[in-house]
């Protein structure tokens, strides 16, 4: 139960990356909550963000527009926004709309922070 | 086996919604995968008919075997103002870069997620009904 | 703002039951541990409509007030046989070491977690209608 | 989405001391999956076994009733169940059925460890 409920954590990691992991309902809640995580972790100097949505299965369209609000203001500051370990679902919503031209999708964190940080981590 | 939910407009209530497809889309055996896509679709079909509807929505979901390809068949139903399905048309995230909205995503993620769609809309009724077929890759 | 579910007899509809608790209960201002009793009582109604009811339960849910203190109002509906409530005593773990069912719970914690819970039963229909207060401790 | 299927580990520990951890829905499948993990763990030597309910927000009946078969058994053989990370309607619910009595609980799994093991581990 209480699904609903998103639980996010954000880390700054090496090389201006920032980590956010969102587990939960990714509806206008649960993405205002991402976009406040982004917008702190933007200010405290992060170029790219990497949201890990290991532990949520489902995505409603107004989240996924508040998504789409937190990649424009990277591309803006010529940052980058990259995802992983996305359901099969989450991830055909994400090439269905196209999302996958502007941002980056890595199978798991392992491999995104490998390629994002440009160095082994874990 | 078939469910009937009449849902007021409130807050995550279309999650009822999807949570009966999950129990009909595992009782017919299909993958998690399939369910989680008919998942989105319903959240968004009730997500619609609770803004642009308004009032209650009913949602119908049985599970039908008539063509001898299993499958599980939505309807989400709303009493309010309709609308004309032809003029929403497949969005991208390229046209809603620099607009003020990013919003519209409903019909394009249902239509692409489940296998038939079909919108009936006029004044006073509108009806979403969909399938998901059983099997399908992936 | 009312809830009305037909489910039928498949495994895990229960959870479509529970989840309108918890978006009529969070709609109402309810604690997630009050959310989470009733969720455990309809989901024992639930059971007990299918299991020993048989065939379609009919489920409502609703917000109500008229007392001035708000409260959620849950009724389970099946058309089975039938049973005497009152032969069914509240039930403790030491009763049921050494004997072979371990089973038996569903009607003591639906009286346990509720805060009013009245059943009606009879050959062709039982209803339990039970209530939890919005407010109250824990 | 998908709270129904159950998530588990188990481990033995020092002591004689066997964990289970189980997240998701406890009915019938959920009880009856603990209760082959507790059997293994009781054929490798554990006569006390720890089920740490971390990430389980709902128990139903049946779920309770295969708990109830697990404890017996222990108790059969002079073992002992504990549990911890109770929701407090999981808690509520475990004491209306009078099994505070015959199995101890814990606030986490650090406590029980401590306790169960005898020495502080995490
Ligand atoms: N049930 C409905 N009743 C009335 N209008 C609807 C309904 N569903 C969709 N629409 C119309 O179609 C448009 C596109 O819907 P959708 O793709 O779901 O995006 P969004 O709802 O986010 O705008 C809506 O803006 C609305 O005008
Ligand atoms: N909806 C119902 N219809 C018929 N009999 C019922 C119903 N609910 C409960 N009962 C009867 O009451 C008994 C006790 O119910 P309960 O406490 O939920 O335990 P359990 O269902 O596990 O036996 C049941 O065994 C059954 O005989």
């Amino acid at each position: 139960m209480n699904e609903e409920q998103i639980h996010l954590t954000a880390d700054v990691l090496t090389n201006g990356v920032g980590l956010i992991t969102a587990a939960g309902y990714i509806n206008n809640e649960g993405g205002q909550a991402i976009a406040d995580a982004a917008g702190d972790l933007m200010e405290r100097g992060c170029g790219t963000l990497l949201i890990d949505l290991e532990g949520t299965r489902i995505i409603n369209s107004i989240g996924v527009s508040i998504l789409l609000e937190i990649m424009e203001k990277l591309l803006e500051e010529k940052g980058r926004l990259a995802f992983c370990s996305l359901t099969p679902t989450i991830s055909k919503t994400f090439e269905i709309m196209g999302l996958v031209q502007y941002a980056t999708i890595y199978s798991d964190q392992q491999a995104a922070r490998a390629d994002l940080e440009g160095h082994a981590s874990g | 086996m078939e469910v009937v939910l009449h849902l007021p407009v409130v807050p995550n209530v279309e999650l009822v919604a999807a949570k009966a497809v999950e129990a009909l889309g595992g009782a017919l055996g299909m993958s998690q995968t399939r369910v989680e896509a008919a998942c989105v679709a319903i959240v968004e079909a009730c997500l619609n008919a609770m803004e642009h509807g308004g009032g209650e929505v009913v949602v119908r979901l049985a599970g039908e075997n008539s063509s001898g390809r299993p499958r599980l068949v939505i309807e989400v139903e709303d009493h309010g103002g309709g609308f004309d399905p032809a003029k929403a048309p497949r969005k991208t995230v390229a046209q809603v870069l620099g607009c003020a909205s990013k919003r519209g995503w409903g019909l394009t993620l249902i239509r692409e997620l489940m296998d038939d769609v079909q919108i009936r809309s006029r004044p006073g009724q509108t009806l979403v009904r969909m399938c998901k077929y059983v099997e399908g890759g992936p």
